[in-house]
């Protein structure tokens, strides 16, 4: 019988090696993966290429691994808010590299990786600074950029149901990277609140299917979480 | 007289169509959506993945799983529906979604934008700046008209890093409503008590004054001096 | 107040022009838009380009449409079914012109012009007759065909529930080609069992966002799928 | 003695391992599904959108909305999805599909798949047989050992068009089980009473003897007097 779950996040982690290239699934909070990211920063993998729409906050998680000096490039589409101190003296002092990436731009680029396309033209960019030196070509009367496909070794989302088939369903704004991260990779672990039985999940409401997830963990919303719904923030 | 932050805001809402989908940037534009009346639908968009948003959540009714793109914890409206990044982005790069309400730091005469890299900046980010920047068909651009240090924003050609070329269609400031078209920028409103004479002595690139300009239909209560800009 | 609702299938069609290109959703009987196709054929427009995934049947709907010689030209992936006597008719005499794509290309072009993207790279078919003439070029280590997003004027779609605003729910295996041709042509219409009100499709039911949709109109069925749930075909 | 259209189904189903995801193309690939036993759990993806597809649907139960890549009437097992055409190509373009089952018109020695034109065919379609054969891992081909005129369709090379080079890695026939490896066609099974010698005489392409080589585990009910071909 196929059962992909997981006692722990530190299971899911434990075979992340150094150097290797991890999707961070997430946009903000929502789909934020953040037990796994904090399991992550705990078992010490090195040299990591880190893609993920921002870069994080704080001294764990995301905000953690860069500030232990784990993550070796980011490549994000926002990797400046103020908040973010870790990632922004790392930078300035040239401890991190950064590729960065028009939001749609990198979105498509790991939609392209799972769904095996090398790559694509898109409009984004092109005349721009973040288009410079890439190939570009007229197409549809539009001169437009060639990207391409962004493939992970590691992919880490969050859902907020799961089955041990592997089958996700997310709440509200949570699909965000998820959906196209969790086909991306090598290996993809989903984070999720609440395991349930094989066809717990209605066929229309399964958001990314078991056949693109190797395992699911379910855990209990840490505090920080719960702490949003009732204080605000 | 010119217009309050609220203002500019204001005067941007009544442009936008019944029926029209419409993303609001950061800053200025995110307070649009406060100014839509009750007579016609506009349908807000986010890109990390919302269309049909609402106004943001009361404080201790926040939804976990529910912010806009600058993280802020919002609502949905009825109708509303949630997606992916790559649809939202097939919505804003694939021309469907109407109107792009957003700041900027610069426009040229010819709707060049620069608004994502500011020059004393250490840390670049672009988010979903471009793909708004090049693939909504009306890019309005929502800024106080000229710098803090009172230099011109709208200038014949930006200094700046381009977020897009040729894209910026409408430019709302405290001064003036100012259309980009193929014959460059035409004035079309002036901030009551402004003539366009002063709005010009503000902008650097040259204003043609539309034989309909007219004075700027804004309530008192967003209208500030001059000086207090 | 926003209205997309349409009292006809025949309002539906009445824009169609001679030599439009027309997206026509469904896979077999599921999400095939049946009676604004049948709206179609009797509203008369031709020398019409059809994208479909075949080529219909009988002489009634799309099958119909090329029946009467209203089609110039199909682009298909599996337009050879046996039943489908009219197209084959029409293509042995040459009086119908063929462009043959792969199923995961055609869905993929259709997805990207609805996407705002010019065109991708795709393993599919490179080194085969259905890739003669096409650029290649070797990407992540394999060579790769450059295929072109696939516009349209109108599309047409089958989907289950729709509300005044557009957004639509599908049913089962209904959403196959219909998503992706929702977002990409200059007009779509859906043909839906139910119109339903606004904020009686969950958000998170929502399969096509109203944005991509100009028109639903409700429907009920056609005797001849009704028949099909009770006798089984 | 050669095996029946079920018995080559029967075969691969034996061969499908615990938790994988398989499609299953028309005539002999469709059988599989009915041969998995109740001791391991095997995922069906049909290309119009289904995953964990069951069975047909009993007469009278069809559901209007729900057929396979064949047009027939099918069931959802628990834990199934359904999604659109462009998720279920990346599924398969992406690699994500693990075993694809397939019927052949020419096999070569080097993977070489043709099975989408026919030389006398008229129309020409082909479906989702391309995204299959160059997306998916493992590429088993079922089919009679020879055609009915008695010719092999195991072939040094291909001579009608290709549908994708160097896709096959299995090929099950009535006759025998064949890999397909790096160093060319290695024998792996014979049906019952066969031996490769015979199996050499049906077949163009070279064929290495397995050292493992054995006869085939079928059901008696499933073998049938090579007359019967």
């Amino acid at each position: 019988m196929v059962n992909k779950t997981l006692a722990t996040c530190k299971e899911a982690v434990a075979g992340v090696f150094d150097g290797a290239t991890i999707l961070l699934g997430g946009f903000g909070d929502p789909g934020l993966p953040g037990q796994i990211l904090e399991a992550l920063r705990l078992q010490g993998a090195k040299n990591l290429t880190v893609v993920h729409n921002g870069s994080g906050g704080g001294t764990h998680s995301l905000g953690g691994l860069i500030h232990d000096g784990k993550v070796r490039k980011l490549i994000a589409s926002f990797p400046s808010n103020p908040g973010n101190m870790s990632f922004q003296e790392k930078y300035l002092k040239g401890e991190i590299e950064l590729e960065l990436v028009p939001q749609g731009t990198l979105a498509e680029r790991i939609r392209a990786a799972g769904a095996g396309l090398g790559g694509f033209f898109t409009p984004t960019g092109a005349g721009t600074d973040l288009a410079a030196g890439k190939e570009t070509r007229v197409l549809d009367g539009r001169e437009m950029v060639f990207e391409k496909a962004l493939h992970a070794d590691f992919a880490f989302v969050r859902a907020y149901r799961g089955d041990r088939l592997g089958n996700l369903n997310y709440r509200m704004a949570m699909r965000n990277f998820n959906v196209p991260m969790a086909t991306a990779a090598k290996f993809v672990v989903a984070e999720i609140d609440e395991l349930v039985p094989v066809g717990g999940i209605d066929p229309e409401d399964v958001h990314t299917p078991g056949i693109f997830v190797d395992h699911v963990v379910e855990v209990v919303r840490h505090p920080e979480y719960l702490k949003i719904t009732t204080e605000g923030r | 007289m010119s217009l309050t932050r609220e203002g500019i805001a204001y005067r941007v809402a009544s442009e936008l169509p019944d029926g029209s989908y419409v993303n609001l940037g950061i800053g200025i534009p995110t307070l649009v959506s406060s100014f839509i009346g009750p007579n016609k639908e506009v349908f807000f968009h986010s890109e990390n993945g919302i269309l049909g948003m609402g106004p943001l959540a009361q404080p201790g009714h926040e939804d976990p799983d529910l912010v806009n793109a600058g993280k802020q914890y919002v609502t949905l409206l009825p109708g509303a529906s949630v997606f992916d990044h790559p649809t939202s982005f097939s919505m804003i790069r694939g021309g469907h979604v109407d109107y792009a309400v957003l700041g900027a730091l610069e426009v040229a005469a010819n709707g060049d934008l620069a608004n994502w890299r500011t020059p004393g900046e250490k840390v670049p980010g672009v988010g979903g700046a471009m793909d708004l920047a090049f693939g909504v068909r009306n890019v309005i651009v929502t800024m106080t008209h000229i710098t803090n240090k009172g230099k011109p924003k709208i200038l014949s050609k930006c200094t700046l890093p381009l977020t897009a070329p040729h894209c910026v269609t409408h430019i709302f400031t405290d001064m003036a409503v100012i259309d980009v078209t193929p014959e460059g920028l035409v004035l079309r409103e002036v901030a009551p008590g402004l003539d366009p004479k002063t709005i010009q002595s503000h902008t650097e690139a040259p204003l043609r004054v539309s034989p309909n300009c007219k004075e700027m239909n804004v309530p008192a209560n967003f209208l500030a001096a001059p000086a207090a800009r």
